[in-house]
């Protein structure tokens, strides 16, 4: 606990782990979730710098707000993807490819 | 940062405060209105929009301010970009009446919206602080992905929304993983002070600080579609209310660029001042070449890809993803020249952009197609439409006598201006305006050359969209032929803030 | 002296426009005739400017100038000399004419003489703007009504024609841009004059550009622009389509001006501008100019259909005028600019012939007449007349300036010269060939009641003809009215070459 | 005298406008008499610069005036009119020939479909030929030679309906061109080393050494002395052309498709004689060298056209060939240095030519009305295999015939005699004396006097068997003999007067010995000599001596010859105790070859012009179909293929566009396209893998 | 014992972070992400950040968690076995994701980061209610406006047309 590299790497890996959930899930509701792993590795990130690096609180407050930005993102996707249950009856992203060339 | 110093901050942000009052007379007037009224929000959507204009042109921005710790900055060159986009949107919302798909439908919501996402745009355009940068881009995006989606019986409008916040989220949230490493890097979230932080620490390894800025670079470069971040383009675009695709292509695009514009030019220069003639980039980040790079792929793939697209909106994507890349070559010049050449090429592609679209979109109304190869005989069946749809191609080609020329002309004066360095991308960028020619000119083969034949009664527009449209032609047209004050005011526009 | 002539002979046919908007589509008669009357006004307004003009002078005369974007020392500035003077009495007299022969025009009439007369206006402008962005705006504006003008009005490839026109040209144009900013960087001050660029050609042939030397660079970039509208071999293969499927008027005024401005560009701008690289590059001028030339005549004396004939006729005819410019002397230069006048009044006559016969017979393949001399007497004549210009019989003014051009490359280039007389023989080969092929021999019973050419049309040529005629046999007033321009240019040029030991 | 000068040259250009202008008028009202009354009043003038020209008599009369026509500041060309004796007496035999064509035309060309404009280019022509006549320089002598090449086509092609006549009238003026394309060369290299082209500059520059000074970097700077040999060959190009000669001669008995006036006139008596003209005016300044080529080209010329006109049967092809061959005399006689005679030879050999044309004329007009009667349309009215015994029919014609024969057989009494003579003399005197040229140092200066005499015997030979065929015998043809009858006034009396001026005292007075050279003619003219006084050059007073001593023998033998080709022919086609067929048959070879006019035009047309149109073809299929197809519509992309599939205007645009912008750029916006997969996560994994690809290589 | 522990959440958030991405069951994926968010949470305790830690149980797995358990809810009939759905191109996206794993890394671990010694524990909740209301006031109102925009997009897109 006492080396920033231990929340680094954690970081990271949870940005990649996001990353993969994002780039591979068929799910639209299972797509978010990786997108607030990826948040959430950049929060680590923040915090971890505040506390070994810039030893303010600017860090902290940047998560606060990144915490409730994915607090409004998730709302409005998830009323997309709703809205497109309502239409297709489904919720898989990779279905969604009528827009192609 | 006391009360006093809060509230004469908040004395800069006249048309921002103004706008957020609109908002909520919006929000509120609509609830009286029912479904058939709801258009009225738009009219006032209009006339606020109006006032705020009329605000933006009635600040000083003589002695450019740091607003609120430096969260925004008071400046020329954000006001200017506040004016392109408050121009767009009052255009866009004037067109918004004439889309057929907005039409029987509840409608306060989509100017509330609209008005938001500028609301996003404004703070983005004068953002100072990676905080605000990333704030205002999530609201520029997350109205973004509401409007795309805003038609949501619509299965394409359902899908385009889909894949924005997808693309969008993921996307931004790379960039806040970048900027996370910035801060950790400068422990600054001020771009002041990263600036003043990196070029004091020339140590620190290349490889750690091209990542944080390609992380970062994600945000943006999705934000103007770059390529290889401008994927989601052409599906949204297509998928979207017209308007909306309209909208989307000119107005983030060229907030986009502002906040890109500004980020590069304040935190990774030598000196740290936009305002100098010429800039020179971080000794340990040569970002002017990656930017090159991804500007002479950006201009290629859309041209290429465009000259292969059937559907007028997809091909008006991709000629908006190309453009991108040639807004790119202003950017990589790092000299004055490039930065009032991508402001006055903002501007003009913003008219010329938003005119396309708008034809498009009427051609969609009226004709119920949007197959290029459906345009067959329009421009005899309606000549208004016809000449105003070839003024719009020559000038997104880059043509004389059309403000798209000049605007081009800018750009590469900019870039051959700075030596050698970057000839092979004035070469490249110019083979692509030849390409690009090709499937400009096919909308008008079809419009002009297919087939011939004269109706008995023309096809009228509607006196409301001719006079849009004429709006939009005459600056583009005859604006820059005399005194070109665009020109003039671009270049007093280049003021930047710096503390 | 300010006053506003040129642009006043510049703008005319805007008005035009401008009228023929307000009328409806329906009154064709008054939209032809307000559009002859435009071009008829700008006609006698360069005469005025010919009178006014004084031509013992060498320099420009009745500048136009005006600030106009500032930001970047870009000017609007007109002004003529001797070598602009041709050309702008060239313009209005062939879109005139020319305006006459599109009467037959039957479709669209409205849009097809707005776009003719916007044509009009950018012709004009290129040959009177001495800012180089100016002359670039104009260069490009007529490139958009040409584009429509064969691409809606022409022949059966049209749209092929014309796409390959524009593309072509575009590809010219933005080298030519290229070239311009170049110019305009490497001069010092930043500028588009081309009085001031010229003032320093020892900047462009001392400076370096992509690691070479900026003059040569900047005239290759410029040279491809004006290569294609000249157009020089390689790069003349949009002319035969172009000028085939185009219709008759459009044809004339490609052949008449439009190949003129590539010449004249380099005359204007590549010339004074970069003595230096202008030398340099002369050999291999003259050398395409030879290739034009003989490959011109070569190709023309190949073709089966009659207006690729002269379309090929063109582009050996502007051989003549390369060999004659590159030689770099009194005789060639003034020849060469001669020459691009009597190209323009003697090819604009063998299009509107073509134009004629082909509204009658409906063909224009050459194997396909026979005979028609007893038939069409007064066509005959005509068009003989016009071959024999073309063909450069004396007394004729084509002859002159060939003969001019061809005195004054033989002391430089000896044996291009010599070479190049070749075309001498081939120009009466393929000319009297066709002419033979067409109006002798028995007379081909599908033309029994073909009709003579009617009033309008030799109306139309007349003009044409006298001038031709006068000009051939007293060529004095048109060689005055240009020498003592060309002569200042031949000796600044040749002066840098002095200088640098060339 | 300018002034009536200008009138003689304008004059004519009157007439041809007034005919081309108020054709409908004329045609109606007779008005080819306007024309005659131009011509007749340009004779009169003519006749007044004659007589003041022999009033002066002196050969040394000159009257010239310049005027500049256009002026460049440092380059600057001028017209100008040059009266002296030599113009004078060829504006003279001009007028006069011109205006007997005009009367003699009236009853030929009777009923003509285009009657007025046969007198309007008979017009234009004599303006051109005057224009040469008079000019003063060499640029004016080239336009007007064009001119008159000019007019030459449009009077060869007047019955353009017979494809044979529009052949043999762009023949002519291609063959022409041909030959002016040197001319224009000389005139170049004389302009650029001399800055002039007057005829006067031009001597005085070169014998005043401007010549040496004036090459500078010209051909790298070339020797002076050779350089004035090209010019002067250069412009005796021109001559070659203009006067049919080897190898340029194939186009005049081809342009005996036009009428028979019209080859008297031109064909024969002016027109053709520009070359030597030309020749005598570039006399002054032929080096040794030149002057070799010129007699070689000459005598070669007289030998081998007098070779083909032997088997001729087409009346006018006999005459053709042997103008070919006169012309041919006067070209050796110059350039053998017998510049008296060789222009004396011209004049004379125009009066007899041009009366031998007209006569034969005559029979045709006769032999045409005849078959005409009979509605026979078929049988070559020119052949004289279709004739003889007309001297019964047509005295005149005969009479006249006769006496041009033996003018142009060198008998004595006759003005041909005192030309060809001094001719044959002038070669013989140039074998014997000569040391420069490269004819005398390969030892080849005898072959002109065998190809003089040679000729001599040839000509005396066709001729007498063209009048035996045609004027005695018995009528091949008995049912045409019997309509055929004289020509009207109009023609015979024209003939008459040209038959008189083949008599010798014309130009012998005031001496009236037959034999005498020596009257007002070799008085004014007089040989100029050269103006080359560098290298090796042509002596005169040498060469006058050896002429002199030649002149007896020389008359002698050309006696003998002229006798032995009469009494041959007579032997032959009169008395025919040779068969000619079994004589034809002997010579086998030869002979075929001699008919088939040495194969010459089939030389050019299957050795030269053929594969030169095939190339032109390739030209042209190269421009098009390989060269804009592949390497300007783009890489390999097969229009036809794709035209067949897809509709053809869509396809022409598509096509050619993207054909352009090229194959390639089509290609990569296929395979882009289908990274557009839809699938909002394959764009993601994109994406990032343009961050990975973007990092990579920029971090490291 | 702190190492211990902080391990022990280092695992756990790392284990469910990975039966996020890789599970084949939606279910469990959407149960180990609280797994994660509680990891991430003990995380910010471990660095100080004590109010931060609240929010982020608070907000993510009061707020945002509920919110994506209802949309797979919503979604997804119970008895539908679709809900332990597959997922597609994971070679691909497995090798990309790596690649971007080794990009990270190398250069982030790679830099000497630590500034001196790392900041003691104090209390944060004061100073950032201070922050948020004097440097960051301005973000902090456009962050109300933004959220306005949200609940007005999200209610029209979900509700019935009227």
């Amino acid at each position: 606990m006492g080396y920033i590299e231990s929340y680094l790497a954690l970081s990271a890996i949870l940005f990649v782990l996001g990353l993969y959930t994002v780039s591979t899930r068929r799910n639209a509701v299972a797509i978010l979730m990786g997108v607030e792993l990826i948040l959430n590795a950049a929060n680590i990130n923040f915090i971890a710098f505040s506390k070994f690096v810039t030893h303010s609180l600017d860090g902290h407050v940047v998560t606060i707000f990144v915490v409730m930005l994915a607090a409004a993102e998730a709302a409005v996707a998830l009323a997309i993807v709703l809205n497109m249950y309502n239409n297709t009856g489904h919720i898989n992203v990779d279905e969604a490819n009528s827009l192609k060339q | 940062m006391n009360l006093s110093q809060i509230v004469q901050d908040l004395g800069f942000l006249t048309p921002e405060i103004l706008l957020t009052g609109l908002i909520l007379l919006a929000i509120i007037y609509d609830l009286f209105l029912t479904k058939e009224t709801s258009i009225r929000t738009g009219y006032l959507a209009i006339a606020g929009m109006a006032i705020v204009l009329f605000s933006l042109f009635a600040q000083n921005v003589e002695a450019s301010q740091g607003l609120f710790n430096q969260m925004v900055a008071y400046d020329g060159y954000a006001r200017y970009f506040k004016i392109i986009i408050t121009l767009a949107t009052i255009l866009v919302m004037w067109m918004s009446f004439q889309n057929d798909e907005l039409k029987n439908r509840t409608i306060g919501e989509y100017y509330q919206l609209m008005l938001v996402l500028v609301f996003g745009m404004f703070f983005l355009v004068s953002a100072t602080n990676m905080l605000s940068i990333y704030l205002s881009l999530e609201i520029v995006s997350i109205m973004s992905y509401l409007l795309a989606g805003y038609l949501k019986e619509n299965l394409r409008s359902n899908e385009s929304a889909i894949k924005y916040v997808v693309f969008g989220g993921v996307s931004s949230g790379i960039m806040l993983y970048g900027i996370s490493l910035i801060y950790g890097l400068t422990g600054s979230l001020n771009i002041y002070e990263i600036q003043a932080s990196l070029a004091a620490n020339a140590a620190i390894s290349p490889a750690l600080l091209m990542l944080a800025f390609v992380l970062v670079f994600v945000g943006f470069g999705y934000k103007i579609a770059a390529v290889p971040f401008h994927f989601w383009t052409p599906d949204v675009y297509e998928g979207a209310p017209a308007t909306i695709t309209a909208f989307l292509s000119v107005a983030p695009k060229a907030a986009g660029f502002a906040v890109l514009l500004r980020f590069l030019n304040t935190t990774l220069t030598l000196s740290g001042d936009p305002n100098n003639i010429a800039l020179e980039s971080l000794s340990n980040l040569d970002w002017p070449t990656l930017l090159a790079g991804v500007s002479a792929i950006t201009m290629t793939v859309g041209n290429v890809v465009a000259l292969q697209q059937t559907n007028i909106k997809r091909m008006l994507a991709y000629s908006s993803i190309a453009h991108a890349g040639y807004m790119l070559m202003g950017v990589v010049v790092m000299h004055h020249n490039g930065v009032s050449a991508i402001l006055y090429y903002a501007g003009i592609y913003t008219l010329m952009n938003l005119g396309a679209f708008f034809v498009a979109i009427y051609i969609k109304n009226a004709f119920n197609t949007e197959t290029i190869s459906d345009y067959t005989g329009l421009g005899y069946k309606a000549p208004m439409i016809g000449i105003a749809m070839a003024v719009f191609m020559f000038s997104l080609t880059g043509l004389p006598p059309t403000g798209g020329f000049v605007a081009k002309f800018y750009l590469f004066r900019g870039l051959v201006g700075v030596g050698d360095t970057f000839i092979w991308l004035a070469i490249v960028g110019l083979i692509n305006g030849v390409v690009s020619l090709y499937y400009y000119l096919r909308v008008l083969y079809f419009m002009y050359f297919k087939e011939m034949n004269f109706p008995d009664v023309y096809h009228r527009a509607p006196l409301q969209f001719n006079i849009l449209i004429v709006i939009i032609i005459i600056p583009l047209l005859f604006g820059w032929m005399i005194g070109d004050p665009l020109s003039t005011w671009t270049a007093s526009a280049t003021s930047f803030f710096v503390p | 002296m300010e006053n506003h002539l040129l642009s006043l002979v510049t703008f005319l046919p805007m008005l035009g426009i401008l009228a023929i908007l307000f009328v409806p589509r329906a009154r064709v008669d008054v939209i032809r005739w307000i559009a002859a009357g435009a071009t008829g006004l700008q006609l006698v307004v360069a005469l005025i400017i010919l009178g006014a003009f004084d031509s013992s002078s060498s320099g420009i005369q009745m500048q136009e100038h005006a600030a106009w974007i500032p930001a970047f020392n870009i000017e609007y500035f007109l002004g003529i000399d001797g070598l602009s003077l041709p050309m702008v009495l060239l313009t209005p007299f062939l879109s005139f004419l020319a305006i006459f022969t599109s009467f037959s025009i039957n479709k669209a009439e409205k849009s097809y003489f707005a776009l003719f007369l916007l044509l009009d206006v950018g012709m004009m402008g290129v040959f009177l703007s001495l800012d180089f962005f100016l002359f670039y705006i104009f260069w490009e504006v007529m490139l958009l009504p040409m584009y429509f003008l064969i691409g809606i009005w022409g022949g059966d490839q049209k749209e092929y024609a014309a796409i390959k026109f524009f593309l072509y040209t575009l590809f010219g144009s933005v080298l030519l841009l290229l070239g311009m900013l170049a110019l305009y960087f490497v001069s010092e001050p930043h500028t588009f004059n081309m009085l001031i660029l010229a003032q320093q050609p020892d900047i462009y042939s001392q400076s370096l550009l992509l690691g070479m030397n900026a003059g040569k660079v900047i005239f290759l970039l410029l040279f491809v622009g004006f290569a294609i509208k000249v157009p020089i071999f390689p790069f003349h293969t949009w002319l035969p389509l172009a000028h085939v499927q185009a219709p008759t008027a459009v044809s004339v005024i490609l052949a008449g001006v439009l190949l003129k401005m590539g010449a004249y560009g380099f005359l204007r701008i590549s010339f004074p501008i970069l003595p230096h690289a202008t030398l340099w590059f002369a050999l291999p001028m003259a050398i395409l100019g030879l290739i034009n030339i003989v490959y011109g005549a070569m190709a023309a004396l190949a073709q089966k259909d009659l207006k690729k004939m002269v379309a090929y006729s063109s582009v050996n005819h502007m051989g003549y005028v390369l060999i004659g410019m590159a030689a770099m002397t009194s005789a060639g230069m003034n020849g060469a600019v001669f020459q691009m006048f009597n190209h323009g009044t003697i090819t604009a006559m063998l299009f509107m012939l073509v134009g004629v016969i082909y509204d009658r017979a409906h063909h224009r393949d050459i194997e396909g007449f026979g005979g028609l001399a007893t038939k069409v007497p007064l066509y005959a004549g005509v068009m003989g007349f016009a071959f024999f210009a073309g063909l450069g019989l004396p007394g004729l003014s084509g002859f002159i300036s060939e003969a001019l051009c061809f005195i004054g490359a033989f002391p430089v280039f000896t044996w291009i010269a010599i070479g190049a007389t070749v075309g001498i023989v081939l120009n009466a080969a393929y000319f009297l060939w066709a002419y033979q092929r067409i109006f002798f021999g028995p007379l081909n019973p599908k033309y029994e009641n073909l009709e003579d050419i009617n009033k309008r049309e030799l109306y139309t040529l007349i003009p044409l003809a006298m001038i031709t005629l006068f000009l051939g046999i007293y060529p004095a007033p048109m060689l005055d009215l240009m020498s003592a321009t060309l002569n200042h240019l031949v000796d600044t040029v040749n002066a840098a070459g002095l200088m640098t030991g060339f | 005298m300018i002034t009536v000068a200008l009138l003689i040259l304008l004059l004519p250009l009157l007439s041809f406008a007034i005919q081309i202008f108020f054709r409908k008028f004329i045609e109606s009202k007779n008005g080819e008499w306007i024309s005659i009354g131009i011509q007749l009043t340009t004779l009169g003038l003519a006749f007044y610069l004659f007589a003041v020209m022999i009033g002066h008599y002196d050969p040394h009369f000159r009257i010239e005036e310049n005027v500049t026509w256009f002026n460049l500041g440092n380059f600057s060309l001028e017209m100008g009119i040059l009266i002296d004796n030599i113009s004078v007496i060829m504006l003279l035999v001009v007028a006069l020939i011109s205006s007997l064509v005009h009367i003699y035309s009236t009853e030929y060309m009777k009923g003509d479909i285009r009657f007025s404009r046969y007198y309007g280019f008979l017009g234009i022509f004599t303006f051109s030929m005057n224009g040469i006549v008079l000019a003063n320089n060499f640029f004016m002598i080239y336009v007007f030679w064009e001119l008159v090449g000019l007019s030459s086509y449009l009077l060869i092609g007047h019955w353009w309906e017979k494809n044979s006549a529009a052949d043999a009238s762009k023949k002519a003026f291609i063959t022409n061109r041909v030959g002016d394309i040197g001319m224009f060369m000389g005139l170049m290299i004389i302009m650029t080393v001399l800055g002039t082209l007057n005829y006067q500059g031009v001597y005085t520059g070169i014998a005043s050494g401007e010549w040496e000074g004036g090459i500078g970097t010209l051909f790298g700077g070339a020797n002076p002395h050779t350089l004035l040999t090209w010019a002067g060959i250069l412009l005796f190009m021109g001559a070659v052309g203009k006067s049919a000669q080897f190898p340029l001669h194939i186009w005049l008995p081809d342009a005996m498709e036009g009428p028979t006036p019209v080859s008297a006139l031109i064909h024969a008596a002016t027109m053709v004689a520009a070359g030597v003209y030309l020749t005598v005016r570039i006399f002054p300044i032929l080096t040794p060298d030149a002057m070799a080529t010129v007699a070689f080209i000459g005598g070669v010329t007289a030998f081998y056209a007098a070779t083909i006109a032997i088997t001729q049967n087409d009346i006018k092809k006999v005459l053709a060939y042997s103008t070919v061959s006169q012309l041919g005399y006067m070209i050796m006689a110059l350039g053998t240095g017998a510049y008296v005679a060789g222009f004396f030879h011209l004049i004379t050999h125009a009066m007899f030519k041009a009366g031998l044309f007209l006569a034969s004329g005559s029979v045709i007009h006769a032999m045409h009305h005849a078959l005409h009667d009979i509605k026979d349309h078929d049988t070559d009215a020119q052949d004289m295999r279709n004739m003889g015994g007309l001297k019964s029919k047509m005295p005149y014609t005969y009479l006249i015939f006769i006496v041009a024969s033996l003018s142009i057989s060198g008998i004595p009494f006759f003005s041909g005699f005192l030309s060809k003579d001094a001719i044959l003399a002038g070669s013989w005197a140039y074998a014997s004396t000569a040391h420069e040229g490269w004819l005398a140092s390969m030892h080849m200066a005898w072959i002109l006097p065998f190809f003089g005499f040679g000729a001599a015997v040839i000509t005396a030979f066709y001729m007498f068997r063209l009048i035996f065929m045609t004027f005695f015998g018995e009528s091949k043809r008995p049912d045409i003999f019997e309509k055929m009858h004289e020509s009207p006034k109009a023609m015979t009396v024209p003939l008459m007067i040209l038959a008189a001026l083949s008599l010798f005292f014309f130009y012998t007075i005031p001496s009236i010995n037959p034999f005498s050279t020596h009257g007002w003619f070799s008085h004014v003219i007089e040989n100029p000599g050269t103006v080359v006084n560098f290298g090796s050059t042509f002596n005169l007073e040498h060469f006058e001596h050896a002429n002199h001593e030649a002149h007896m023998p020389a008359m002698i033998l050309s006696l003998i010859v002229a006798t032995l080709g009469i009494g041959f022919a007579t032997l032959v086609y009169l008395l025919k105790k040779v068969s000619a067929e079994s004589l034809a048959s002997k010579l086998g070879v030869l002979y075929k070859g001699s008919f088939n006019k040495w194969y010459m035009d089939e030389f050019y047309i299957n050795g030269i012009i053929r594969p030169f149109l095939k190339g032109c073809d390739a030209v042209a299929l190269f421009d098009m179909e390989y060269y804009d197809h592949y390497l300007i519509n783009g890489a390999g992309r097969n229009t036809k293929k794709v035209s067949s599939g897809v509709g053809v205007a869509d396809d022409l645009i598509v096509d050619g566009a993207v054909n352009f912008s090229g194959y390639i750029f089509q290609w990569l916006g296929w395979s882009l396209k289908f990274i557009q997969t839809g699938r909002i996560q394959n764009y993601l994994i994109f994406a990032l893998i343009g961050v990975v690809a973007v990092f990579l290589l920029n971090a490291f | 014992m702190a190492d211990l522990i902080f391990w022990l959440f280092w695992g756990l958030t790392v284990a469910s972070a990975s039966i996020v991405a890789f599970s084949k069951n939606l279910i469990y994926a959407v149960f180990s992400l609280l797994g994660t968010f509680i990891g991430v949470a003990a995380m910010y305790i471990f660095l100080n950040a004590d109010f931060v830690a609240v929010t982020q149980i608070v907000i993510y797995v009061g707020g945002i968690l509920v919110l994506l358990i209802f949309g797979i809810m919503l979604t997804n009939r119970i008895t539908q076995t679709v809900i332990s759905e597959s997922s597609f191109q994971k070679m691909f996206g497995l090798t990309v994701v790596f690649a971007v794993l080794i990009m990270v890394l190398i250069p982030v671990l790679g830099h000497t980061w630590t500034n001196g010694e790392p900041m003691a524990f104090q209390e944060t909740i004061h100073q950032i209610g201070t922050l948020l209301f004097t440097d960051y006031i301005l973000l902090f109102e456009v962050a109300s406006i933004l959220l306005l925009g949200a609940l007005i997009g999200a209610a029209t897109l979900a509700r019935k047309e009227r």
